[in-house]
């Protein structure tokens, strides 16, 4: 080969063009190569080092949840023809990639309410993000509001990436766990305002009166975002809502309820837990969002036979075109992670997803009364709830966890650790999925239960009294 | 005989149906748990306005319908486990099945991101060995493994200088990029709120440095900069540009996309730049999954550590004495990421994606990390002279240079001049060949640019193979034009109309 | 344009080269370990009379070479997961993916057949719980696990049979056969040092009672027989059939590989059979590998039972009081098993196989299990009457019966004649329409037969396509019997020279 | 459908094909059916009850063996492509896996120097049986005589069926370890000897001297079995030799010994253990025998255009053509886990198999001489070893080994309760793959040599002394 290529030595590829100043004389510090089966059991043994759900009965949540993933995810996700080529520039060998990006815009269409999705986006609180900036390129406002019920991650990655395009991030706060609709009312109706958003259910597990927001943040005005906002003077907010998929089984679709913008964490639909990524975020709009979205979008038409085809569309939005005027910087986004939900979504199927939602309100509603009864547990809120709900125990949370754990049993999030709010001190967030059985639930209430009673005795004795 | 043969091949008799149009009423495949708690009146679970009426109209399959639509749509994807797929600026490397199964192990794929440290010690040992091997690997220290992708590390990157300059008490408002940049770059100085400045390419393919020097002023927050850069070339004077962007005070952004032609090699530290993101779906092999996931960690200097997205993992001694252990740092009172400009996404990062890329590290090791891309650059130039030989060269010249690194750009110019095809038909027509065309159209400023990044685990023969292809279209266009024009014949469906297509949207299945 | 598409399919013009062909001296996946014990003598550690001179010429390729070859070949296959495989007497039914992940788990498929018995007590109780649902499922209540496939588990049911008449003092010569048998029953019979007798078959498909009356002498072992046979028929005479063996001191064989059609509905045991093998990998849906794995466990009534192959799994009250255990009984002194004759393979079983039948089993339930057959049954049914529309019947009429049970056999005798396409034609063309073809030119005793199992886990939609694919290569066959002589032309390869391959059989690769 | 069936009702298809008397009145008594999760989740409560090589560092061996299998395997055999198919009676659209077979085929001709291999039979002592009719198909003979160095499980199925095709069955002992080849010659010299069988290594691990055994079957004529044997009389036995594939990178080829039939587990090829199976037999023999072999064999051929393709061929031997004329009754077969074999070959690679070969030659080496050099621990035979040996303990081979297992560590199998012999009381087997590292073998030699130790001190104890 180096003959055809004209030189004498490996070498001189590299001293020809590869300046000396900044050539590496030495070898990488890193241990030496390893064969297959070496590398496998070093990766395992970190695995065994890990405590998965698996081995520990866990009511951990808080965004990402331990749904059971059908085994023939993990084959379609595993096939070389899904796995291994890459964004589908080629259509006329990417059909397959391509239709199941056109059928997942259309399940997440379905299940939204929204006549718009694209292809996914990174996971959750980044599809948060870039709906404030798709926001902010629709009507140019330079005011974000947001319900202090989104998830924490949420918040901080919409704060991080606003300062980038120049927004201001308000945080409007709760009243018995969910949004405060007057105070709501009122920042959005604060000139400049671009986008409102809100979770649902929120970070709380508590279900929001979506309508009444959507419709708060305009001022009163029904309909959609080209009304005007309250304040008379700019356009209505975009009325951005953070979605749980796994929910909107029961829940009335956000599309149904004035929202103009879904957006959400994709991990429950199909895809495992992995540490927190990759997964995908969905994001779906109404119309007249469609040129703004950011990332991929599959759309269908016809090739030179007539025959029905696939392809990437409105591409003028993306940054291979548009290069800075882009409507996102996109590229690499989760298409392997987005098929893994619209698989999940054909599985679950459009009963199956209804009778889901009703066991987890009916298991996630026993729990919660379940453990609020136990002494030195209260409900943090009395709202409706989902899948998942918030407690306040009268103990340190961390060692009433620590207790838990011992006993093989995750009780849940330590909502302060996350949320940094003083006034979620001894908040417990409690999440239930379909592995969470009834058996599981009674054991969290025994186990939790003698370790607040434990800890209160404790802190009871270590006060001195 | 062949009358008898369908103009049509046996995929594209199978006329695409969506999962929408399959199934019937009724029809499932899940089997949801019993109920086992004892029934509540539904309004108490959930008040009847907060409810959904009518259930959204997912499918009604069976698992075998489900399994027969996916597996059958899959044929008609092309992917790098079939074929040769020369992507340029993708590193399209083969992706070894250790790392799925590796990646796989319930230990590593149902860990809950929120599980306790003391219950995740191997996962957070993993993230810390991969924030020293990349910190290694590009000289530059301080790691988050936070970006998601290439372009959220660039994101990343770009508010951390940013923050760096904010935290000087400087607004800059300038980023300079090169015409040769890939679209990320500049959608991303837009998205963090800064302005693309266009720096001139020379005649050998590198940064003009004139231009460049012109252009440095005190309001340049930053220059990003692809080395390799998109057109497969080192620029030579990268010590000089360094120094131009740093003497007014501005941060240099390495675009590491193209890292697959220097590790072990050369770095981006010892080049003088302050923060690279990595593509771990490229230079790592994370399997590319027909657009991500990928991962886009960032590795930056001393100056710029303290801005850092958080959370990041430290080593510390274990309380009980019990050796080290590992930490996420989610607030840092002091060091990399004390002024951290924030998250940029839920939890850790694409853990996942850690574990492939790790594993990977842990099989090449450093010499086997040289030698990927030294063979990976070996390859790029074979396969540049194979396609130096006639009949090629006259009608698809390199664009620039005698030697290339990872890859190289040829410029379809002459040929659509010469032969009436243009780099689109020669891409159409490679499909017929079984080959994935290389990236087309990119970069801009070389006239019907073609791509072509074969990476270190293709063999002789199919660099062979592929150059032979080339030159039988080139030759069957200089005899029949209409044939390229044509193509794609045998592919699952033929050219599509793109036009079409965005002109009036059909983004979804339109449901009885 | 179409002249340019070259009348071949992609997949044909990707020519067959085995892995021997390609590769490169020097090329490798695996990295041994390193030799990490003190160096010896050569010669010590083998001495040079025992050691291979040259290494087999095994290739010698890359990680993603092999990769790319054996992706590249499987796309050269039909399977189940790409389409209807209605393969009479196969029982080609949906494979669920759980069953896959089950078996995979390492408790399973990483667990050492010599593990002491308290280091497999989960695997020892699923074989226990399988044994027992298999003995409930047949009626017959002692279950042995070993046999590897049906025709293993008919080998060790001619055993058990001439065992049981030993052990009597007798040495029976014959067994009885219908002319319908699948060919493993005779081949068995020889094997196992019996002769085959042929009982004729009656005009209504079943066992010609009276020709078995009278060759049913006190030298008949045995009648083999499978029911509903491989016409798809239940013989409405079985209870007659088992008093006339009976009578003469003979056991009864079932075939168990179309028990699909009766899970539930009607056991082995109660019409009267002694010994039953089951197909795990038919009714109890473990994938076919290509060809295998299978498993066939057998059954058996009481008076089998002490010459059952051994091991088989108890449960035992553990010694220590603390619940039940379950053991692998090797030699018995009493009960089943007891004159055991002996093994028929390493260790206990495919115990993959049995995880997988378990699986389904535990999914399905007593419910489900019932429900697979009538669905299979009604599918058949349906089927059968779809093509005994126009223009189907008049040339492929229903070689017996109105109705069938979970599989029906039709005659392409009328078809030869009026239409001069066979049935190997017609198998040939629906290959052009991306469907398997059923089970041809079996049972014998049918005309140009064609043997159709639908099996349970297709849809409706499914069958009717197929129904219509039948009916269109009639109606072109009627118009032009090339178009079918000819069959096919998409596939990878057209039709194959059987007779040249079995003339100068070439087995093997030639190496260099 | 029941309308286009022409019947009233789904019962009435029953009613009117089951006679009453043999219909099931009743529900099978098995439990009511579950979802996926559910049942996943007791299938793996069931395997969480099993130790797997995953949980003990394990010597286990004799007969199947614990060694990495590459990934890659794993993906291509869940391939739906090869995973889901039968047998390929279609050759038009079974290219792939009749491909497959005929590079199985030559994988395996080149491991045994064999120049015919069948496409597998079931495993690798149901292949010996299979050999031993086939010998006496080919030579109508009456007797197999087999070395006692025979796996057990071998020497126990040839039995069972050797009753079935009426054949006698004479095991011939070892000396030192390895057949005695004089008593060897004399039984293979009576006549109507059909088949003489011995296993390399032999079931003690020990390397027998092939070529000399395949000799003195011959009664000392060299050359293949078409030699008359010493006798004088009768055609001379066919040679039967199982093999351990894995050591056939180091071994001397069976072929080139002047053995006629080579079989073999093909478990160590790739194939996990899955508590036994399936595996494969592999099964290779000279050219005199291919119309007489078992199973499935694949053949090239061209196409109606002339294309190279591959079919199912000899098929005059089988039992779908031949019936109760059949060579063998095998259908289903091992199609599957012979993939599994032919891809590790590929992957091992001509210098791997010879590497790995190595590299368990001198670990086994080591650890035997490590081993016996424990107190009450010597070696049972002399012979070279390749990969296992046996030992004898001055101690109960159960109680040491119960000791081994309570420390994690499984020391290998017990003999006698293998081969029920009472010479291999206090026989321990031990097994290496490439899997057991110097660690491995030094942590066994501690934990062994104090079980040891214990037991021996337990016993004078016991013994009252
Ligand atoms: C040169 C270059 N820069 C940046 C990117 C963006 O990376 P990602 O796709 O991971 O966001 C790419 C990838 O396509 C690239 O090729
Ligand atoms: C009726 C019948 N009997 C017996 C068998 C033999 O079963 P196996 O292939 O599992 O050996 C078959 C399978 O093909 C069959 O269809």
């Amino acid at each position: 080969m180096l003959a055809a290529i004209g030189v004498d030595s490996l070498a001189e590829i590299f001293e020809r063009q590869i300046p000396e100043g900044v050539r590496l004389g030495r070898a990488l510090e890193l241990p030496a190569g390893k064969g297959e089966q070496e590398v496998y059991e070093h990766l395992r043994s970190l695995a065994a080092r890990n405590v998965s759900v698996e081995d520990q009965t866990s009511f951990l949540g808080a965004g990402m949840y331990d749904h059971y993933v059908p085994a023939l995810i993990d084959m379609l996700m595993e096939r070389s023809e899904f796995l291994t080529p890459y964004t589908p520039y080629q259509p006329e060998i990417s059909q397959g990639g391509l239709q199941v990006m056109f059928e997942y815009q259309t399940a997440i269409s379905e299940l939204t309410g929204l006549p718009v999705s694209n292809a996914s986006v990174y996971e959750g609180p980044s599809a948060v993000a870039a709906a404030g900036y798709m926001a902010k390129l629709h009507n140019g406002g330079t005011r974000i509001v947001v319900s202090a019920g989104l998830h924490p991650h949420s918040i901080q990655t919409l704060r991080t990436t606003a300062h980038g395009y120049e927004m201001e991030v308000v945080e409007v706060g709760l009243r018995d766990g969910v949004t405060d609709v007057e105070a709501w009312r009122e920042a959005c109706a604060v000139e400049g305002t671009s986008a409102a958003v809100f979770a649902q259910p929120n970070f709380y597990g508590a279900v929001e009166d979506a309508a009444a927001l959507a419709e708060a943040a305009r001022g009163g005005a029904t309909g959609a975002s080209g009304a005007s906002g309250a304040s008379g003077a700019g356009p209505a907010p975009v009325v951005i809502c953070q979605v749980d998929p796994i929910t909107l089984g029961v829940l009335r679709a956000p599309g149904e309820c004035g929202v103009d913008v879904a957006v959400g964490e994709g991990q429950p639909l199909g895809n495992r837990l992995d540490f927190g990524g990759p997964s995908f975020g969905l994001f779906a709009a109404r119309e007249e969002y469609m040129r703004r979205m950011p990332g991929r979008i599959a759309g269908e038409t016809v090739d030179a036979d007539g025959r029905r085809g696939f392809v990437l569309t409105l591409q003028t939005r993306e940054q291979h075109i548009r290069r800075e005027k882009a409507t996102s910087n996109i590229c690499t986004a989760q298409a392997l992670n987005a098929l893994g939900g619209v698989v999940y979504l054909a599985w679950l199927g459009r009963r199956g997803i209804v009778e889901l939602g009703e066991l987890l309100l009916a298991r996630t509603h026993y729990a919660r009364e379940t453990l609020a009864a136990l002494p030195g547990v209260e409900k943090l809120h009395e709202q409706p709830v989902v899948r998942e709900f918030a407690l306040r125990l009268d103990a340190d949370v961390a060692a009433v966890r620590a207790r838990c754990v011992a006993q093989g049993l995750n009780p849940g999030a330590d909502l302060e650790a996350l949320t940094h709010r003083v006034e979620d001190r001894g908040g417990l967030l409690v999440a239930l999925t379909e592995r969470r059985s009834r058996a599981d639930i009674d054991r969290l209430a025994e186990v939790l239960g003698s370790a607040v009673a434990a800890e209160r005795e404790h802190e009871v004795v270590g006060s001195g009294v | 005989m062949s009358a008898v043969v369908a103009a049509e091949t046996p995929q594209q008799r199978q006329r695409a149906r969506t999962i929408f149009q399959k199934g019937a009423p009724g029809r499932r495949a899940f089997v949801c748990p019993e109920i086992d708690v004892p029934a509540v009146d539904a309004g108490e679970l959930l008040p009847e306005r907060f409810r959904r009426a009518e259930p959204p109209r997912l499918p009604e399959v069976s698992e075998p319908e489900i399994v027969r639509h996916y597996v059958g749509i899959s044929k008609r994807n092309f992917d790098l486990d079939s074929g040769f797929y020369p992507l340029g600026s993708c590193t399209m490397k083969h992706n070894p099945r250790l790392h799925e199964r590796a990646a796989a192990l319930p230990g590593h794929a149902r860990l809950h991101p929120l599980q306790d440290v003391g219950g995740a010690q191997g996962a957070l040992e993993l993230m810390w060995r991969l924030q020293g091997a990349l910190g290694e690997i590009s000289g530059l220290p301080h790691v988050s493994l936070q970006p998601s992708a290439g372009s959220h590390g660039e994101l990343a990157g770009v508010l951390l200088t940013r923050a760096y300059h904010e935290d000087r008490g400087q607004r800059r408002h300038k980023v300079l990029t090169p015409d040769t940049a890939h679209g990320t770059n500049p959608a991303t100085v837009t998205m963090a709120g800064l302005e693309v400045v266009k720096v001139a390419t020379n005649a050998d393919g590198g940064v003009d440095v004139e231009d460049l020097r012109a252009k440095a002023d005190e309001d340049v927050a930053c220059l990003m900069l692809t080395n390799p850069n998109t057109l497969g070339l080192f620029d030579p004077n990268i010590e000089q540009i360094a120094d131009i962007v740093h003497a007014v005070g501005a941060t240099l952004y390495y675009d590491g996309a193209n890292l697959n032609a220097v590790m072990g090699l050369s770095r981006p530290g010892d080049m003088g730049f302050d923060i690279v993101h990595f593509n771990l779906h490229k230079s790592f092999t994370q399997p590319h999954g027909g657009g991500g996931p990928g991962s886009g960690p960032i590795a930056v200097s001393e100056r710029i550590a303290p801005y850092l997205p958080l959370p990041i993992v430290t080593r510390v001694a274990s309380g009980n004495g019990s050796g080290a252990g590992f930490e996420l740092v989610e607030q840092a009172a002091e060091g990399p990421g004390s002024k951290s400009i924030g998250r940029l996404r839920g939890f850790h990062g694409n853990y996942g994606c850690f574990v492939r890329a790790y594993a990977y590290i842990c099989s090449l090791g450093a010499d086997g990390l040289k030698d990927a891309s030294e063979s990976a650059v070996l390859n790029a130039n074979y396969l540049l002279a194979k396609l130096r030989e006639a009949p090629i060269a006259e009608h698809l010249p390199a664009a620039y240079g005698e030697l290339c690194m990872h890859e190289f750009v040829l410029s379809g110019g002459p040929m659509k001049r010469n032969l009436q095809i243009k780099t689109l038909d020669l891409a159409k027509r490679l499909l017929d060949f079984g080959f994935h065309p290389p990236t087309v159209y990119f970069p801009l400023l070389v006239e019907e640019a073609l791509m072509v990044e074969p990476t270190e685990t293709e063999t002789r023969e199919t660099l062979d193979a592929f150059a032979e292809a080339i030159a039988g279209i080139l030759v069957e266009a200089a005899e029949d034009p209409e044939i390229a024009l044509g193509a794609p014949y045998s592919t699952p469906v033929r050219r599509l109309d793109e036009v079409a297509a965005a002109k009036r949207p059909v983004i979804r299945e339109t449901l009885g």
